[in-house]
């Protein structure tokens, strides 16, 4: 009975979480989704006279293997959500058509399958007095080649894993000497202007204004410009509000183009601002934090490309305007 | 019993199958594919306890270190090919054609 | 009287005959392989084997003349050609009355005209070649006649086929020659498909090829398969003989050397026709509709060749026509059973006298012409050259039937039998007899007589001893010859061994009939030829002439005919066969190819390299295969 | 002595040290070739008289077990038809290599000289082997192998379009090679015999429908490789491409394997089959008879030329086999030596021409023979051997051919007569283009023949002439066999309507 509550309390949180795997916008969410998925099916398997497993199921999968993909997520980037615009033409609904027919097909077979009681595991584990220790003389005798075999893969995969990661540096390692000669050849032989130089905020979000009174919008943080955009928290200076704008899209960024800059800072109030600009059109809120280089592939997904496009040049049109 | 935890690794199964043809971020076809290895795990735990042998919990045993390389070396490849490309989308990974 | 029994012979000269074949061969070999080292003395060697074959054949014929009548058929065993299994042919020599005749012919005037080439060819840089092919076609020609089988016969056929077609080719420099000689070998090749389809009939009806069995057997044989063999040889002579239709290739043969023309196209090797049917005497005489196929052709082409020898300028193609129709008698004559074979090879030696006589003359003429032949700028050589005026001459009265002359007695008797045999064809030999009469006193005059047009450069002379003296001894056996072989049945009492004894001897009547009636039309014939080239200026340039003109000198539309019936769609075939060939068989292949490949490249474009769409029809592949174990798992 | 054995492995140690010589001594390498080729010469010489010809079919017999799990055997002997196959390729293969002698030199070919002459050592060795199986996995593998080297050769030295000519060949032959295969295999397993060995197979098949597509594998793959009409496009491509030399392998002994096959398997092996297909099969040589030569006079390069005529002489060689009377089985393996010689000088001839004139357009000679006129002379007389003139060994063939198959086949006969008068118009009109008339300009310095190209010649013409005149060695040598496969084949005797001799047996007894 307790085996019954816990499975359907397990299989319906495990489906939904898969469920949730699969269709969660955001990578991060997927992975948590996942990890939910993993430790209901240690639990399962703990259930079903498998307490080695499940125990190597959390530590493994949960521990190892689900940190190992939040690495990489981190690493190639948190936002680097999916669009949801399929370009592979009907893709989705055959995919969907060929995941229903098969897991009703599967459950079909299952369930008209004649299956009497499970014969259980005790029998099989008394003799060693336990499950892991009947474990490990299955592993360490018959299977013994396997297991060394297995052994022989991890290492070929850690090896091949830090092969596969690493940069082999094509230039000389930059001395201190070619980075500061970088930097005064280069457009700021400053460090970049702090931000916030209004007193009243704590204006890390604030770009700083330059002596000649234009705004600065190398002083802003990209992510936290973006997050400024997302909250709507813009300051009512609408030459500011731009300027943070334009960081958040990317289009200035690093290396802002002081034309635009001087643009804005001579035409204040511009009309723009009611067009809800850096907004892309159609593709939902958070389609306009893609980066353009993580979808933009302008050949196969003309749509995105559109989109991303357009959001890269707005600041090129309000200027024309 | 049986049955139901043999669904309900199809049904994991599916989903996971259905997460890898849609989802576009390499990533998360990878999650999708450890969703279908761990169905398939339950699988083997299932029918170790439905026929009283522990092989098959062997079986899962070596599936999940497999999957562990698997996805060692597999998360190296996305991120070489995401600092060559600039993307993790398996749809851009597409040269290899006609 | 059956042809007597054939004997195998061994010793003597007979045994030795092959002699007469092998000496010419082997002068041909070395004179063609010693290149330019032999020029100095190559054509010596060249008149010396070929006079040394016709010493050993002269002792062969005493040798025959030495044995009883009916013993005069040897066979002289030389190898086994083709070993039992195959066909089992052994190689032999037959030697009677006819082939030894023929070899006589052949070596004695081949000697002379060998010899005649030697002044002839004097200023030509390839005269030891000249002399290789002469000796090559003398020993193929022997092997044709001599041989005891018709394997071997058809060696010495395609042999004199090859020096036909190398002589009339031996200026090869001129574009005309070398189309005369492949048309003269194509044409030819014509006629020895009919003599090897004839060849195959034979060996499936007797299993043999040799004569001897043959013609022994022959009567066993039923009329239509030997009506079959019969035509089909006779197809074969009228290729070699240029009878009708096979005729256009000896018209262009004239343009080999002159002495060719004398030695193969007029005294033998154009007979050879002649030679297959009155051998093959056996088959014919079994086969009345063969036979009356040959009368007719033989009718047709003497008729044929007179007319087209009235209308040419050409002093060559005017003899030639006058070959082609003398030919012609001699096919009737053989046509005729062997009655007519006598006369059939009687007059086959005198024309070969008197032919080579003239055609030599002719060549004497275009000597001394600068090689021009056209008689229309020749005249009132007379004078100048004597002895060729005087041989030509007396060649000239012999063709013609000058009484007691060869011509005379050999075509009378043919046109006399003709005429016992079917009217209408002896009355048409007749008429032709006339026609030949006003042709041949057409050359003579136009050459000879009327004033003298030649071109201001021409210098006319006497040709040197080395080709006058063979022109003399020519014309002596062409006034003499068939007198000699003719009265009092001689040579028909000669051949008779080798061809069967008529029933009834023909008597010889001088003033029969038909004689008077044939000297009256020849004698027309010669005097309106005076009065138009005699006596009168002949036009430097010919007159347009009137229809029957036109069509004599056209050759009887001949070519024209050969042009629009083969030659014409022939290059047609040719054309669509090659784009056939490449567009069809070939097209058909490429396009396969072709389509396989536009199909895998269009296949390929279902790589589509998204990792996604091969994952979906991995799955798909996956569900199909779980329901398909479903289902048959239920069954 | 095992003789065979010697044979083949004397050019394949010569193809090793050939390919070990150090490269840049390209001539080293060619005197080394020429120099085994001629060992092999000799050898076969010796061997072949030591054959008995009145003695067992099959002599210098070898068997041993090769794949004992499939009963294939290493097995190995000749009988009279295999032995002058063999003699043509080893008397071919000196010729070739002297003739090649500067072919491979040509510096756009990038390939090595010596690889040139060792692939020849290779093929010679192959060809041997082809003739000398008895085992029909191992003639399978011999068939098979046979196309490496020559695809080399062509694909590699041949002429600018010769990897379509290459790629074509072997697409062609391998297609015919894969249907063999399965015949070979059904053959295998059907007879349930468990071997190869062909002596062992005759008769065992008894079934006709079994029989017949049986018959149709096999027949199929050697009329793709005779060729027979309308598997021949490849052949005018691949002898036009490929060097002379090998061209004249091609052509003047690989083909000849297709017409050995229907021979020596088709006809033993089936002979039901064989007698059910035989009016197609003559149908199909006597259109490729006529077809051949016409296509031929339509041709404008000389080399594509010969290759027509010898689909035409091809049509001869299957209607001799065909016809199933002693005398054209005789007259049609004397066919295939003798039109290896034929072919083969015509070949090399023009090969030379082309090296000259460095054209193979017939257009672009004319008047060679008043330049040239060894060249042109033996160019002639090597050409009438390809119209079958008597007094050359072409002739003896053809006649024979024709002869036979008239007695039971008249009217294919009679048309396939007309392939004379066709023959004549293709060589004269050859001839007469190119070395009659006036010189043309370009032809005005040709040299004659130098002293190696006069020895390669030299022995083609001889045999062409020896053997026109006396055939009997040849002949003496081959109908005992040929009368054994028509024993085997049952088929009926040739009887004339009169049999005009008494101590005259029919042929086949």
């Amino acid at each position: 009975m307790g085996e019954t509550i816990t499975f359907w309390v397990l299989a319906v949180v495990s489906v939904v979480a898969a469920l949730g795997l699969v269709f969660s916008r955001k990578a991060v969410y997927s992975a948590l989704m996942l990890g939910v998925v993993m430790l209901s099916l240690a639990v399962l398997y703990a259930v079903q006279d498998a307490p080695f497993l499940a125990v190597v199921q959390i530590i493994v999968y949960t521990g190892a293997v689900m940190m190992l993909f939040l690495f990489v997520l981190m690493l190639v980037g948190v936002d680097s959500s999916d669009s949801l615009v399929e370009t592979i033409r009907g893709q989705r609904f055959w995919a969907v058509v060929a995941g229903l027919g098969f897991a009703v097909l599967l459950a079909v077979g299952i369930g008209n399958a004649v299956i009497g009681d499970p014969a259980g595991l005790s029998g099989a584990v008394t003799a060693d007095g336990g499950n892991v220790p009947a474990l490990a003389r299955l592993i360490f005798t018959r299977y013994v080649f396997a297991f060394e075999v297995t052994s022989a893969l991890l290492i070929t995969a850690a090896l091949g894993a830090m092969v596969l990661a690493h940069r082999e540096r094509s230039a000389p390692k930059a001395t201190q000497k070619d980075l500061s000669r970088a930097r005064f050849l280069g457009d700021h032989p400053t460090p970049l202007p702090g931000p916030g130089t209004y007193a009243r905020h704590n204006a890390i979000d604030m770009p700083a204004l330059l002596p000649d009174g234009s705004v600065s919008e190398l002083s802003v943080n990209r992510v936290i410009a973006r997050h400024d955009v997302e909250g709507g928290r813009l300051p009512d200076n609408p030459r500011l509000a731009q300027a943070i704008r334009n960081v958040a899209s990317g289009s200035g960024g690093t290396s802002p183009s002081p034309k635009v800059v001087q643009a804005v800072a001579e035409e204040p109030g511009s009309p723009s601002r009611s067009e809800g600009l850096g907004e892309p059109e159609g593709g939902g809120r958070s389609e306009g934090f893609s980066e353009p280089e993580v979808l933009g592939d302008a050949e196969d997904k003309p749509k995105v490309a559109q989109t991303a496009g357009r959001a890269a040049e707005h600041p090129v049109e309000e200027e024309g305007k | 019993m049986t049955t139901h935890y043999l669904v309900l690794s199809a049904l994991l199964f599916a989903i996971g199958g259905v997460g890898v043809l849609v989802r576009r971020n390499a990533i998360v076809v990878f999650m999708c594919v450890e969703l279908m290895l761990n169905a398939c795990n339950l699988a083997f735990v299932t029918f170790a306890r439905q026929h009283g042998n522990l092989e098959g919990q062997i079986i899962a045993f070596f599936v999940m270190i497999v999957a562990a390389a698997e996805v060692v070396v597999g998360l190296a490849i996305i991120v070489t090919i995401f600092r060559t490309r600039r993307s993790a989308s398996v749809d851009d990974a597409n040269l290899l054609k006609y | 009287m059956e042809p007597a029994e054939i004997v195998q012979h061994s010793g003597g000269v007979i045994g030795v005959s092959w002699l007469t074949i092998v000496l010419p061969l082997l002068g041909a070999a070395i004179l063609l392989l010693g290149g330019r080292r032999s020029d100095r003395w190559g054509h010596f060697l060249g008149v010396a084997m070929s006079l040394a074959s016709f010493v050993v054949a002269a002792l062969v014929f005493f040798e025959l003349l030495g044995l009883g009548a009916d013993q005069r058929r040897r066979l002289v065993q030389l190898y086994e050609f083709l070993p039992a299994g195959t066909v089992d042919v052994k190689l032999g020599l037959l030697l009677d009355p006819l082939s030894i005749s023929f070899a006589l012919l052949i070596t004695g005037v081949g000697s002379l005209i060998h010899i005649y080439s030697i002044g002839y060819m004097a200023h030509d840089p390839d005269r030891r070649r000249f002399f290789a092919y002469l000796n090559l076609f003398v020993a193929a020609m022997l092997l044709l006649v001599l041989s005891d089988n018709y394997l071997g016969l058809y060696i010495g056929w395609e042999g004199v086929g090859l020096a036909s077609y190398l002589l009339i080719g031996f200026w090869q420099h001129k574009p005309s020659a070398a189309a005369a000689a492949k048309k003269a070998f194509v044409v030819n090749r014509v006629g020895d498909m009919g003599l090897a389809l004839g060849i195959f009939v034979i060996f499936t009806t007797f299993g043999t090829l040799s004569f001897g069995p043959i013609f022994s057997h022959a009567s066993q044989a039923s009329q239509g398969t030997l009506t079959l063999i019969g035509l089909a040889l006779l197809v074969g002579a009228c290729g070699k003989s240029a009878q009708l239709p096979l005729q256009s290739w000896l018209l262009d043969a004239m343009e080999g050397p002159t002495p060719v023309s004398a030695l193969i196209h007029a005294a033998t090797m154009v007979t050879a026709g002649v030679y297959l049917v009155v051998r093959s005497g056996a088959i014919f005489e079994g086969a009345p509709t063969a036979q009356l196929v040959v009368t007719i052709v033989g009718v047709a082409t003497l008729l044929a060749g007179a007319i087209i020898g009235t209308a040419k300028d050409d002093i060559k193609k005017a003899l030639a026509g006058s070959t082609m129709s003398q030919i012609g008698y001699m096919m009737l004559a053989a046509g005729l059973g062997p009655v007519g074979y006598a006369f059939a090879i009687a007059h086959l030696i005198a024309h070969g006298f008197f032919k080579a006589s003239m055609f030599l003359g002719a060549g004497s003429v275009m000597h001394a012409m600068n090689d021009e032949v056209d008689m229309r700028k020749y005249g009132g050589l007379a004078s100048v050259m004597k002895i060729t005026w005087i041989t030509f001459g007396l060649g000239y009265l012999a063709i013609i039937g000058f009484p007691l002359l060869s011509g005379y007695w050999t075509k009378d008797g043919i046109i006399e039998t003709a005429m016992e045999h079917n009217a209408i064809l002896g009355w048409l030999a007749v008429a032709g007899a006339g026609i030949t009469g006003f042709y041949m006193s057409r050359v003579f005059f136009m050459t000879f007589h009327g004033e003298r047009r030649w071109d201001k450069d021409a210098h006319p002379h006497e040709s040197p001893a080395v080709m006058t003296w063979p022109l003399i001894i020519l014309s002596i056996g062409s006034v003499f010859g068939g007198a000699f072989l003719i009265a009092g049945n001689r040579f028909m009492e000669f051949l008779a061994p080798a061809v069967g004894r008529p029933e009834e001897m023909p008597s010889f009547q001088p003033f029969s009939l038909t004689g008077l009636v044939t000297l009256a039309l020849v004698a027309v014939g010669v005097v309106y030829a005076w009065l138009k080239y005699g006596r009168s200026a002949v036009p430097a340039v010919a007159p347009r002439g009137s229809f029957l003109t036109v069509f004599a000198r056209r050759d009887l539309y001949g070519d024209a005919l050969n042009e629009a019936l083969f030659m014409r769609p022939g290059q047609w075939l040719t054309r669509l066969a090659v784009f056939f060939d490449n567009r069809g068989v070939d097209g058909l292949v490429n396009g396969l190819a072709a389509l396989i490949g536009g199909t895998s490249g269009r296949l390929r474009r279902v790589q589509t390299g998204f990792v996604r769409s091969y994952a979906l029809s991995i799955f798909f592949g996956a569900a199909l295969l779980v329901g398909a174990w479903f289902v048959v798992g239920n069954l | 002595m095992p003789w065979l054995s010697i044979l083949m492995g004397v050019p394949v140690v010569g193809a090793l040290a050939v390919a070990a010589v150090p490269k840049g001594n390209a001539k080293l390498a060619k005197q080394l070739t020429l120099a085994v080729s001629l060992v092999v010469l000799a050898l076969t010489l010796v061997m072949a008289s030591q054959f008995d010809p009145s003695g067992p079919r099959d002599q210098f017999s070898e068997v041993h077990s090769w794949i004992p799990s499939f009963g294939v055997h290493y097995a190995v002997a000749v009988d009279g038809i295999a032995l002058v196959l063999i003699a043509l390729a080893v008397v071919l293969v000196p010729i070739v290599v002297l003739a090649s002698w500067h072919d491979a030199d040509q510096p756009e070919a990038k390939r090595s000289v010596k690889t040139y002459f060792a692939l020849i050592l290779v093929l010679e060795a192959m060809m041997i082997g082809v003739f000398a199986a008895t085992d029909i996995f191992l003639f399978y593998v011999f068939f098979e192998a046979m196309l490496i080297p020559m695809y080399f050769m062509i694909g590699s030295y041949g002429g600018a379009q010769r990897s379509y000519a290459a790629v074509k060949f072997l697409l062609y032959s391998l297609f015919g090679g894969l249907l063999m295969l399965v015949a070979v295999i059904a053959l295998y397993t059907v007879a349930g015999k468990g071997t190869f060995l062909q002596p062992e197979l005759i008769g065992v098949i008894k079934d006709p429908a079994t029989q017949k597509w049986l018959f149709l594998g096999f027949f199929i793959a050697f009329a793709v490789k005779a060729p027979l009409w309308p598997f021949h496009t490849w052949l005018p491509d691949a002898a036009a491409q490929a060097p002379a030399g090998a061209a004249v392998l091609l052509v003047g002994v690989l083909d000849k394997v297709g017409t050995y096959g229907m021979l020596r398997f088709c006809l033993e092996l089936f002979p039901d089959a064989a007698k059910f297909f035989t009016p197609l099969v003559i149908t199909l040589s006597v259109i490729g008879i006529v077809y051949g030569a016409i296509v031929a006079i339509g041709q404008t390069d000389m080399k594509r030329l010969i290759a027509y005529t010898s689909i035409s002489h091809f049509g001869f060689i299957t209607m001799g086999v065909f016809a199933m009377t002693a005398n054209a089985g005789s007259g049609a393996t004397l066919y295939m030596v003798n039109h290896g010689f034929s072919t083969g000088a015509l070949f090399l001839l023009a090969g030379f021409l082309i090296n000259r004139r460095g054209s193979q357009y017939i257009e672009d000679y004319g008047g060679v023979r008043k330049v040239a006129p060894i060249l042109a002379g033996t160019f002639l007389i090597a050409g009438l051997s390809s119209l079958s003139l008597p007094g050359l060994s072409t002739f003896v063939s053809e006649f024979l051919v024709l002869i036979g198959t008239f007695q039971r086949y008249a009217v294919p006969g009679v048309i396939a007569l007309s392939g004379m008068v066709l023959a004549a118009v293709y060589i004269l009109w050859m001839y007469q283009r190119m070395m009659t008339g006036p010189t043309a300009e370009k032809v005005k310095a040709m040299p004659d023949l130098n002293l190696r190209e006069k020895f390669v010649v030299a022995p083609l013409i001889a045999l062409l002439i020896g053997f026109g005149f006396f055939p009997a060695p040849l002949l003496n040598v081959i109908n005992p066999a040929v009368e054994q496969t028509l024993t085997s084949v049952q088929a009926p005797q040739f009887t004339p309507a009169v049999p005009a001799t008494a101590e005259k047996k029919g042929p086949g007894q």
